[in-house]
């Protein structure tokens, strides 16, 4: 109590987070703002509405953080691109999704139907693996997340026929297509109900969205904030009390 | 009914806080078949007053009558086909171009429904007649000056019109070609009747080509009349200044100084030629008459519509009382005549 | 570098086929309808024919409203239109839909501007003729203005290929959206390079013929 | 209607200023710049002055092989040059590094076409007065190309903002960003609505002005 | 050392698959001062030969030199500081139709290094010498064609030039205004010195203000010589087609049918009057000596340079014989005589 009327009280930096447009940023300034504001902290949020600045953008320092990514995306990105990046905390995750306006299960799935998803490696490297997961299709034993194409599906029984779009155009796509795979902030926006998909994503801990700094940050009082702000019993109960109370929960908080 | 009736026809430029009255309150009846002259200073408004006789330029007020039909209100559905019927000659040629000559022309028939089969071999009379047949295929830009205003009477020429406006249509020619033109004109005139408007400053051109002509002055029509009247008997001011620029009626200071140093001193008279005087042998027989000597000094008689007209001015020595006699004989004689002060 | 041939060797022959499917459908339809939309806002304004100054804001206003909208913008705006034309939005077909609406307001100004750049005089002695509006456009106006249609040609078609990538990244395909997915998202630099140096090529190409025709029907 | 309302309220003001300063910075550098390179792409292929094939050559290479990129691509490519001129390549400043580049050759192109429509007569006329090339560029060329580079500035204006909501996604705000974000991302409809009727008025006058002084500085 | 100095100059233009030779082999020499004219047809070359002078046309082959400098070899630098002493008067004028007539003057005075302050003084006055002080606010397309030439050459005058040079000149002016345009030209010649070099088809203009002249045909210069003497004795046939059209030497066949119908026949004399000739009593002179009458049809005395030229066409009547002495009268007498007719 005392403690943090005396952070208050203190001046407060200003941090910027980047995010992507999606549930995240609104979690990032909703939820997790006003928690880090007691710990001294002003946040403000950047949007990039692309997956590979806002990673940039932190290397070089001109944010402190960002919460767009999961922890795969993040690995490959930072090793291709030799960039020293950490995650401290994972938030609450909306996984993707297999929506359809045509049909409502996907036993029902015909041979030729048309698929769209996402055209940027990372989501579609997750939109392979959903499609693998539900028997749909098969994949190379090892597919680099960050460079997932379709050259990496090796066997396509149903001879689908995929339309990899810009990721926000997949809402909208299902009127064109059989399915669709959209990705968690997507369908967010777009107000898809999650318990509508056909099939829904099993975060493993890979793809589970995560808070990141520089490594060289990685100690720094900011993260020190972060880290016991995400995992205080505050944050469960804000989110819970919030539109992102369906996300899948970090593993870390069972 | 004449074919061409302008009435009270004024036109105003606004430029820079002022207003020009480029024409001002020109009424002119142009008949059908004549070839019909305007002269003035430069700048004194008689391109603007020619736009107006096709429409080109709205009059501010008054009417201008084609036919008998008042063009100023017009569809311009109906202000087509009477264009197609009226040729113009651009004092600045305005050629397209990016157009061949031969396209150039082609453009004007096709306006006019001439069949486009028929066309290479019109044009290429048509080009013909200006001396310009070889150059069917050239730009613009690849002719000279006088050869882009051959083109422009080409091409004013191709729908066989029914009248001509001709905007100082041999200003850029030599006098050679020049006359071949206006020889031409007359010949299309006489041949097809058709109506003649002419710009020209070009007096020479003005007494060859002319029935009748009006004289300008600063927007205003000072004077209309025959063509021989206007060059025999000038009544305003700047139809008198345009003549006598034609007839040369100093006499320079040199040939007085000349005279001067002569041995017998004599008289310098200015005889003014009008009408059949040329026919008789009057300076001879003045001469014989009055037992005068004289010398012609310079002047200039010619024929405008088969009248002599023209000036000449001699100089007679010998008995001053013979000199008397010969002056009032002269003066009985011509026209008018006139001493040149010592 | 076996990588990046390889990917090249899969899709640049298709990625090739519908940029110049995007790019020459929406060049036609630009070109065409800015022509016409450009000679009537020339028509419309100008004191040798009939100017309407009511219709002239009309047509400008649409045609400033159509441009007014960022491509990006208009691109998305115009997926249910495209539908509607194309039937699948996300095919180059699709995509020339909004590169043609995008294409026919800014070929429109191009069109208007060369057009206005031609003499009066010229004009009127097509009128003393008596020849109708599309004999003057047809044989005065548009040899006249043909040098300045032909660059502003020039300068649509490259700005359509650049638009091409944007419409090629929500689904149409083509070059731009190749460079895009292998170059950027996914490090192929070795794609992004190639890609480039083909673009280069190609507008170096198209920039040279239209030089050429330009000054081949400039004889002023 | 009151969420839109409240984002509005809270980004429109900015956003516009980000706009405006991304557009106003590339606008100028590209008609400054523009200039001067289609006056070079100009003056190097006419025969009134001094033909040089080779020079003009690499000039207009320089120039198509920028126009050639994509936008989406060249703005990409050029984050670090963006950041090396603006310090922070993610603000309207650093955007406008990116407009600039694309807007000097788009205008260039637009120069020299302004230039070569000029009538050649005017410019020997010029040259016998013994005047040097500035001389006839001020007083000849630049007065008599006026009312084509007026609407040229106004064709790349227009085609400045739109580019500049590209520019926006990746960081630089603006009004384009605003309505992508909150219109296309997040489908409040009423904010997109909002934003491009704004750009429709912004457009609309900047055409008119751009109109009236055209016509204003037409004398021929 | 001439001023301007022509050697073996042709141009030639290539177009649609022939090539034209505008102009053929021409060396001529200006001197400093001289008022120089060129004459010839429509597209004889007069412009293009002009245009070498300074520097607008590059010579195919042959040498141009000024004042004893090559000007096909300068640098682009050395070549602006030798047009600057060289005026051009353009045919089709050529002003800037973006700017006003002050600002098309101020231009040139500008490139002349004219001090910027003194320019709106200098500017009034050039106007006014052509008589167009008050139209300095005005766009070019607000004026006549001629009040555009007289903007032009204003221009050519503004930097007090030591060449001038005009093509056509005065082509689209009206007799008096062109008269005055010739009178300033001459005057600013005499007080200045510049060396004039002047196309015209206008013999008028020609004959009133070149001192040496060159007749050009179809690319060649056909003659050069004093203009005196080409209007008095043209050798060439391109020199005495020109020359001719301004003597008017053809009797117009109304006449002779009038004559036809006279009731004594006579005899129709052309006189060719040169120098001093016209001083001379001569018509009644011989009138009297052989007893004949004598009556002037038409004809054109004047002076050039002060001496008499011109044809005198007569109408002798009387006895055959004396008719016949008479003819050998003015035979003897003048410099040429011809029958005509009959
Ligand atoms: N650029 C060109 N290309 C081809 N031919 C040309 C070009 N310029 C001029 N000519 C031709 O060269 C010849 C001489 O032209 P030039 O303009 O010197 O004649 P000019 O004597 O001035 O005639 P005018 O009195 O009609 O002005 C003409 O036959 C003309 O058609
Ligand atoms: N558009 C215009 N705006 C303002 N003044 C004009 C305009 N057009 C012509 N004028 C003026 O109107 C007057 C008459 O011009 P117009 O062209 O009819 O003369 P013109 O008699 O044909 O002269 P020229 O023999 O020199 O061709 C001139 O003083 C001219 O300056
Ligand atoms: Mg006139
Ligand atoms: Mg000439």
């Amino acid at each position: 109590h005392l403690n943090s009327k005396q952070a208050t009280s203190q001046t407060t930096k200003t941090v910027t987070i980047g995010v992507a447009p999606g549930p995240y940023g609104d979690m990032a300034k909703k939820v997790i703002g006003p928690l880090l504001k007691k710990k001294g902290f002003t946040v403000k949020t950047k949007e990039f509405n692309d997956y590979i600045q806002p990673n940039k953008a932190l290397s070089t320092g001109e944010i402190d953080a960002n919460l767009f990514q999961h922890t795969a995306y993040l690995k490959t990105f930072s090793k291709a691109n030799h960039l020293k990046l950490t995650a401290i905390a994972k938030t609450p995750t909306l996984g993707m999704g297999i929506y359809s306006k045509k049909i409502t299960k996907l036993s029902a799935l015909k041979n030729g139907a048309t698929v769209s998803l996402a055209n940027d490696p990372s989501n579609l490297a997750r939109s392979l693996q959903l499609l693998a997961a539900n028997k749909l299709i098969k994949l190379k034993a090892k597919i680099n997340v960050a460079q997932a194409s379709l050259a990496d599906i090796t066997s396509n029984p149903k001879h689908l026929k995929f339309k990899t779009l810009d990721a926000a155009q997949l809402p909208q796509s299902q009127s064109n297509v059989t399915i669709a795979l959209i990705p968690g902030n997507y369908s967010w926006n777009a107000n898809l109900d999650p318990s509508k998909a056909l099939a829904l994503e099993n975060l493993s801990a890979d793809y589970q969205e995560v808070f990141v700094v520089k490594t060289s940050a990685k100690n720094s009082k900011f993260a020190k904030a972060v880290k016991s702000v995400l995992n205080s019993q505050a944050f469960k109960d804000a989110i819970a009390k919030s539109k992102f109370k369906n996300f899948q929960k970090p593993d870390t908080w069972k | 009914m004449s074919q061409i009736e302008l009435t009270n026809v004024s036109v105003l430029f606004k430029a820079k806080n002022r207003t020009i009255s480029a024409v001002n309150d020109v009424s002119l009846a142009i008949e059908a078949g004549e070839i019909y002259g305007i002269v003035g200073l430069s700048g004194a408004g008689k391109s603007t007053l020619v736009r107006t006789i096709n429409g080109l330029q709205k009059p501010s007020t008054g009417l201008v009558k084609i036919n008998g039909i008042d063009i100023t209100s017009l569809t311009k559905q109906k202000l087509k086909q009477v264009r197609q019927k009226i040729g113009f000659i651009f004092q600045n040629f305005n050629l397209i171009s990016n157009r061949t000559v031969g396209q150039n022309i082609a453009f004007a028939l096709t306006a006019g429904g001439y069949p486009e089969k028929e066309q290479p071999a019109k044009i290429n009379e048509l080009l013909s007649l200006v001396g310009l047949a070889d150059r069917v295929d050239n730009y613009p830009n690849q002719l000279s000056g006088g050869q882009k205003q051959r083109v422009g009477i080409a091409r004013a020429l191709a729908n066989e019109p029914e009248i001509l406006l001709c905007d100082e249509a041999t200003s850029a020619l030599d006098v050679a070609t020049a006359e071949e033109i206006v020889n031409l004109l007359k010949d299309i005139n006489k041949r097809l009747k058709i109506t003649i408007v002419f710009i020209t400053h070009q007096m020479e051109v003005a007494k060859k080509l002319f029935n009748r002509m009006a004289v300008m002055d600063n927007g205003v029509v000072v004077e209309t009349g025959k063509t021989y009247e206007i060059f025999a008997n000038p009544q305003s001011p700047m139809a008198k200044k345009l003549v006598n620029h034609v007839l040369a009626v100093a006499i320079p200071s040199e040939i007085k100084q000349q005279l001067a140093l002569q041995a017998t001193q004599g008289q310098i008279l200015t005889l003014k030629y009008h009408g059949e005087d040329s026919l008789h042998p009057l300076i001879t027989a003045i001469a014989r008459e009055t037992n005068v000597d004289i010398s012609i000094l310079q002047g200039h008689i010619e024929f405008i519509e088969a009248r002599a007209i023209g000036i000449l001015s001699i100089y007679i020595t010998g008995e001053t009382l013979a000199i008397k006699k010969a002056i009032a004989a002269f003066n009985s004689q011509v026209t008018t005549s006139a001493e040149v002060g010592e | 570098m076996t990588e990046t041939l390889h990917i090249l060797q899969e899709n640049l022959g298709q990625a090739l086929w519908e940029t110049f499917e995007m790019v020459l459908v929406s060049s036609i339809i630009g070109i065409i309808f800015g022509t016409l939309i450009g000679l009537a806002l020339y028509y419309y304004s100008n004191q040798l024919f009939t100017p309407r100054p009511v219709l002239n804001s009309i047509v400008g206003f649409i045609i400033n409203a159509t441009r007014s909208l960022p491509f990006l913008i208009l691109m998305v705006v115009l997926i249910p239109f495209a539908k509607l034309i194309a039937g699948d939005p996300y095919t180059p077909m699709g995509g020339a839909v909004s590169l043609s609406v995008a294409a026919v307001p800014f070929f429109a100004r191009i069109a208007q501007s060369a057009f206005a750049e031609v003499n009066q005089g010229v004009i009127e002695a097509g009128q003393a003729t008596g020849a109708g509006f599309w004999l003057i456009f047809q044989d005065v106006l548009f040899p006249e203005a043909l040098p300045a249609l032909i660059r502003g040609i020039i300068l649509t078609i490259i700005s359509l290929i650049g638009y091409s990538a944007m419409v090629g990244t929500i689904g149409a395909g083509g070059v731009g959206n190749l460079a895009i997915q292998y170059g950027y998202n996914r490090y192929e630099t070795g794609v992004l390079i190639s890609v480039i140096v083909i673009l280069v090529v190609i507008v170096q190409i198209i920039q040279w013929i239209g030089d050429r025709l330009a000054n081949h029907y400039t004889r002023s």
